[in-house]
């Protein structure tokens, strides 16, 4: 095997792991790094559950290489909340049920923040396109959009 | 699976030519990763093309033509200031690839190198009339965008080749490009069938026009036929019928769990006519 | 005595009759009845059935008891998803 | 268990909207999945899958994968117990198999290897040798004349010998004599109906983690509906007591009705006593796709009989599902429930399994019901066209009541179809004027729901809070509901109460989460248990008056002395009593264990509107209206959760989502990009009105509602189509292909 080793930041936090170089991003997080919150739904890039950032830019982390990640900034859904302060995002997220199962939240979580962090006021079509690639089998996504709605209300609202 | 990430070209070619096995070449990594995970293609060797310099780069040159690099994602194209303003057609194509996410890594050359015929960028791309330069052990050369697939997952470039480039001439006046695809739901799909027109007009009339379909034949295929159908016409109703029935006429369709022979063809002849109708429109209001 | 209606495709094992009379206090004893009085439905019964008195689906219950006030129904065991 | 007469007076918790209680774990990412554990020295587990649809395994030949540097542990076939009959052995067979490759995707081998990716290298380096065999994968090709026959074992004893022999199960039910009932019929519509095979598509892929030791006793975490069902099957495929093995539910990423049985479990404990170490599995979606099951694919025959009024005469219904290579197909279901809705006097219904070279089926929400609707609700929409009757005219003549004798054969007590009728009647969405290309669809459907074996403890601590343990995983919120249903009977608030999801060894005995029973029978094992620690601590505050038992109530968190003899006292709240509970006679805990049988039948209505484009086919969602019967709603948001999913996955089921095989009998769309569910942009917001018909036999009326919701899509979308489109859409899914199809004939017919 021809493992490498890779000096990268997530959440904040400087990390350093080694990796097989087929290892994706995703596998990287959850198996290497111990950050579990990113889910694989489908290891294709059609499901978002695995959704993150790198270096602000939304993608797939099972689309992104682990040996990718040298010296980029990756965000997960465990550096959403700032210590015990919950993104108003997940606060909306709960306030509305927007989940039941809850495991296409966290994709769907890192997603939608990126959206609003580009536009604050996301029409439904606008936020529904963005999330198309957010699979969601149980909410039929009514909730999800009204929570994101009502998220964006809020952040310009926080001005 | 050895990982290389080359600072230049002529490294990436050289890393390409050293190889045994399998070489692939990263860009955006949505083709290359999935084909990986699902066991279709293994690489030996991976070339990560985007610490070469200037791969990210959008550049429009004073000639009004523009360089696109190889590494630029679909989401920069769609971010660009006046990219889109000037080829409409063609960043709505590669913005039609994938989801949001997907749109963070996919990148034309990606689109283009994996040799789908169902790709969405490429149709775009081959009626712009852009042209890519490859660089191999021999040096660099120049290719049209259209001569670059030759069958599914199939290309012309040499396995030392990597493409360094693309080139989109300059837009010009009373001119407009439009991509649009069928799919069965809004989002996440491959295209069943794909159109891109790029046209010019003269006052009322058409007097250029390249029309190039996807997912109807084993490669993408520019139909001159139905560019004929439509230049010199103000794309009346009589002239829409033509350019359908040309599209039509050039469509050599499977049948595959996407679509069937025979839907795949009407719906090619009734999407010539509505993006031919768009770019039309946006021709007439262009500058 | 208590009234059982079989669904229709257990005809066959009861002489044509759709509703049959077996001595019995409780499901327990109705289905321990139905099969000495009819072996044919035995094979069907150690399957699986559910049992419905007044309206209500008994599924997995031998204790239920039963009187001849009741309408009782053998149902084919419905799954759950 | 009766509905309370005092359930007249407000509630105080029941039916307000509080945070569900894993929401925090949920969206920070801490929530633990079935992926989402780790032990030290794990291995990972992989499997070797038939590359074919039907043949037989000559040689497996696992030398080179062993050889392979991390490779620990082999097993096959061999490593599982004997001598398994019935289910068990149905399930053996699917999740590994003996003799015969029967599927695309079948189980034949599996390895644990120190890391996924060698474990997969490994997978790649095992030679299996197979003679192939004919096979037949389309249910009407498997009953036609020459195809092969799969299993004749698997025929069970009521199938008449002159059935086809990949008929494995038939069912029969009904009333009165269909001949007299057509008899009376001014008008009789027969017709054919297909639907494809749909898959659960829940987004997490089955995952555990299995750790067998030297002494014989396992754990097991997993994501499953139901950890005890998990143990008792894996117990029996080992060869091991139940006991021996501890099952730990993880958190569940969605089910559906596919996670109420087992895949990997088994063999990831299989390769955990061969490797003497841990072993975790994780699935692919391929893999899911293609070895877990889908909903059976079925074939309908409907044939309805109706005066000029619209009264229903007569209903006559073949239902045939396919159960894959397994006689396990729900095929009484739709017998059962598709006309159930309806008061007919005379009705005869046919289900037939069928067996084909396909991963044996799954339960899918209310597993059997939506084909049989599909069918059943297009033959009532048609001929209330025909007869010139408002379709919702049309449900309500024929509409089931209390009292009335279903064709499923029992009697209804008290329902609340004729309501969700009204409801949509009066809804604005039944109003809205529909435009050129554009459709309207209207479908009801009826759903068991079921009770099932339920045990739930609670404890009080001594501040006065209250630990409640349940044994059904929560997949959408239950641990909301229960938290309010016990807030409720113990008066005191809702964030006071923590529920846990117990593994098997710390509570008794529950069935799965399916069946939409969880708020119903875990709400009510729920409200009895905290009832008995009512009583409880009733009886200490008596003890602290001195006063008898029986002369103290229990009001709104407070013991209170009641009745004229009773004296006059302070009300002691929960918390005092909590905090002298040691010294007053011990802890005080409530349970209770029982399988309650009164579930309350659900019936809901759906509208929706669609416009199809003439061009291409494709049909697009314009507006959609839930109206189902909830008993009561103990927690809206998730009760109309339930209605919103359950009706989009019915919309992904009508218009785009299949099963396709080739020639080959390999499965052509194994990922998401062609497997088509319904994403965030296919859609409109769902509309929802929650009606609230008592069940009689729950304490606050609560009936199921996680089923029901999927009964009526397919029948809904189906007839909107239908109406836009003015073709008959008689096969699933209504793909743009298909869909132009009709259209173009039409045009072509119409000159």
């Amino acid at each position: 095997m021809s493992n490498q080793a890779v000096s990268t930041t997530v959440n904040g936090d400087p990390v350093q792991f080694v990796c097989d170089p087929r290892e994706t991003l995703l596998d990287v997080l959850r198996d290497r790094i111990g950050l579990t919150g990113s889910k694989e739904g489908c290891g294709t890039g059609d499901c978002g559950a695995c959704s993150v950032t790198v270096d602000g830019r939304l993608v797939c982390s099972c689309l992104v290489l682990g040996v990718e990640a040298e010296g980029k900034k990756i965000e997960t859904v465990e550096g959403i909340a700032e210590g015990p302060n919950l993104h108003v995002l997940q606060e909306k997220i709960i306030e509305h049920a927007a989940l039941q199962c809850g495991i296409c939240t966290p994709g769907i979580l890192v997603a939608a923040k990126n959206l609003l962090e580009k536009n604050t006021n996301p029409t439904e079509t606008e936020i529904r396109y963005w999330l198309a690639g957010n699979l969601c089998r149980c909410t039929g996504y009514d909730k999800i959009v009204r929570a994101v709605q009502a998220a964006a209300e809020d952040l310009r609202k926080a001005g | 699976m050895k990982y290389h990430k080359p600072t230049s070209f002529k490294e990436a070619v050289a890393l390409a030519e050293g190889a045994e096995g399998v070489t692939r070449f990263l860009a955006g990594g949505t083709d290359v990763l999935v084909q990986l995970r699902l066991d279709i293609v293994t690489p030996d060797t991976l070339v990560d093309m985007k610490a070469i310099a200037g791969v990210k780069d959008i550049t429009r040159n004073e000639d009004g033509s523009w360089d696109i690099g190889v590494a630029v994602s679909g989401a920069e194209m769609t971010e660009h200031p006046t990219l889109g303003k000037e080829w409409p057609g063609l960043v709505e194509a590669m913005d039609l690839i994938g989801s949001t996410q997907v749109q963070g890594r996919a990148t034309l050359v990606g689109n283009l190198c994996n040799g789908s015929p169902a790709a969405d960028s490429v149709p775009a791309l081959m009626a712009t009339g852009a042209v890519v330069t490859v660089e191999g052990k021999n040096g660099t050369r120049q290719l049209a965008v259209a001569d670059v697939p030759t069958g599914p997952g199939k290309t012309s470039l040499a396995a030392h080749e990597v493409i360094t480039n693309i080139h989109i001439p300059p837009r010009g006046q009373n001119a407009a490009d439009a991509y649009e695809r069928f799919i069965p739901r809004t989002e996440m799909d491959i295209a069943v069938v794909g159109c891109a027109v790029n046209l010019r007009l003269d006052g009322d009339k058409i007097v250029e026009a390249t029309v190039v379909m996807g997912a109807v034949a084993p490669t993408i295929r520019i139909v001159p036929d139905a560019a004929k159908a439509i230049i010199g016409t103000t794309l009346d109703d009589a002239a829409k019928d033509k350019l359908a029935e040309a599209v039509r006429a050039a469509c050599q369709p499977i049948d595959d769990k996407r679509g069937t022979i025979e839907f795949r063809v009407h719906v090619a002849g009734v999407l010539a006519k509505r993006v031919a109708q768009t770019a039309y429109d946006r021709a007439r209001t262009a500058h | 005595m208590v009234k059982v209606e079989l669904w229709a495709g257990l005809r066959a094992f009861t002489g044509g009759e759709r509703t049959v009379e077996v001595d019995a206090k409780n499901i327990r004893e109705l289905l321990q009845a139905l099969s000495d009085a009819y072996p044919g439905l035995k094979p069907i019964l150690d399957e699986g059935v559910s049992v419905a008195i007044d309206g209500e689906i008994f599924a997995d219950s031998l204790i239920e008891p039963v009187g001849p006030e009741n309408e009782i129904v053998l149902m084919q065991k419905i799954r759950g998803g | 268990m009766a509905f309370d007469t005092q359930t007249e007076k407000q509630f105080k918790y029941i039916g307000t909207r509080p945070k569900r209680q894993d929401g925090v774990d949920k969206v920070t990412g801490h929530a633990l999945y079935g992926a989402d554990t780790y032990k030290a020295g794990m291995l990972h587990g992989a499997i070797v899958r038939s590359p074919h649809a039907h043949a037989r395994i000559i040689k497996i030949d696992t030398s080179k994968a062993e050889a392979l540097d991390g490779v620990k542990a082999v097993v096959t076939r061999a490593d599982f117990a004997t001598g398994l009959t019935g289910e068990n052995w149905n399930i053996l067979e699917n999740i590994m198999a003996d003799k015969t490759a029967l599927y695309d995707g079948h189980a034949i081998a599996a390895i644990a290897a120190t890391s996924n990716l060698i474990a997969r290298d490994a997978v790649k380096l095992v030679e299996v040798e197979y003679e192939i065999l004919p096979h037949v994968t389309d249910i009407k090709e498997a009953i036609s004349e020459g195809a092969p026959i799969i299993r004749e074992s698997s025929i069970e004893a009521n199938v008449p010998p002159d059935h086809h022999k990949n008929i494995t199960r038939r069912f029969e039910c009904g009333k009165g004599d269909v001949d007299v009932g057509f008899a009376e019929a001014d008008l009789i519509v027969e017709r054919d109906f297909t639907t494809e095979a749909a898959h659960q598509g829940y987004i997490e892929p089955h995952a555990c983690l299995a750790h067998m030791t030297a002494d014989g006793k396992g754990e097991l975490w997993c994501t499953t509906q139901g950890h005890y069902n998990v143990q008792r099957i894996c117990a029996a495929l080992l060869g091991m007591e139940t006991s021996q093995l501890r099952v730990t539910a993880s958190e569940i990423g969605g089910g559906f009705g596919a996670k109420t049985t087992v895949f990997i479990d088994p063999v990831a404990l299989a390769l955990s006593r061969k490797a003497n170490r841990p072993v975790k599995m994780v699935m692919t979606r391929s893999e899911v796709l293609r070895a877990t099951g889908p909903a059976s694919s079925s074939w309908s025959t409907v044939k309805v009989g109706m005066k000029k009024d619209g009264t229903i005469t007569a209903a006559q219904a073949t239902y045939r599902l396919q159960g894959g290579a397994f006689p396990s197909a729900p095929s009484e279901s739709p017998a059962q429930v598709t006309f159930a809705p309806y008061d007919i006097e005379h009705a005869e219904m046919v289900g037939l399994s069928v067996m084909t070279n396909r991963p044996k089926q799954a339960a899918f929400r209310a597993p059997g019901a939506p084909m049989g609707v599909f069918a059943s609700e297009q033959v009532l929409d048609e001929m209330a066209q025909e007869l010139g009757i408002d379709p919702i005219e049309l449900r309500l003549k024929n509409a089931a009541k209390e009292g009335t004798r279903g064709v499923h054969g029992p009697t209804f007590k008290r329902i609340g179809l004729i309501e969700t009728l009204e409801a949509a009647k009066a809804h604005p969405h039944y109003s809205i004027p529909l435009k050129e290309n554009q459709g309207r669809g209207v479908a009801c459907g009826f759903w068991f729901n079921f009770g099932g074996s339920t045990s739930v403890s609670m404890a009080l601590s001594e501040d006065g809070s209250v630990a409640l343990s349940i044994g059904t995983p929560d997949i959408g919120g239950s641990r909301a509901s229960m938290a309010l249903m016990a807030a409720e009977v113990l008066g005191i608030p809702y964030e006071d109460i923590r529920v846990t999801v117990a593994d098997t060894a710390s509570l008794g005995y529950n069935d799965n989460t399916h069946g939409s029973r969880v708020t119903y029978a875990v709400g009510l094992a729920t409200i009895e248990a905290c009832r008995s620690a009512v009583k409880e601590m009733c009886k200490r505050a008596a003890l602290k008056w001195g006063i008898d038992e029986e002369a103290v109530s229990w009001e709104d968190g407070y013991a209170k002395p009641s009745g004229p003899n009773a004296g006059d006292f302070e009300p002691l709240p929960l918390k005092a009593i909590a905090s002298e509970m040691t010294k007053t006679g011990g802890p005080i805990n409530g349970h209770f264990e029982a399988s309650p049988n009164t579930a309350g039948p659900g019936f809901a209505t759906h509208l929706v509107d669609v416009e199809v484009d003439p061009e291409t086919g494709k049909t697009t969602v314009l507006r959609y209206t839930v109206v189902m019967d909830a008993g009561k709603a103990i927690h809206p948001d998730y009760v109309e959760g339930q209605m919103q999913g359950g009706a989009v996955q019915g919309i992904g089921w009508a218009l785009n989502e299949e099963y396709v095989y080739g020639k080959d009998g390999r499965l052509q769309n194994t990922v998401f990009l062609d497997y088509r569910v319904p994403v965030a942009s296919d859609l409109p917001m769902i509309d929802c009105v929650i009606i609230e018909v008592p069940n009689p036999g729950h304490p606050f009326g609560v009936r199921g509602v996680g089923e029901t919701s999927i009964v009526p899509p397919l029948g809904a979308v189906a007839n909107a189509v239908s109406n836009a489109t003015g073709v008959r859409q008689t096969d699933l899914p209504m793909s743009p292909p298909r869909v132009l199809k009709g259209i173009l004939e039409k045009q072509k017919a119409n000159g």
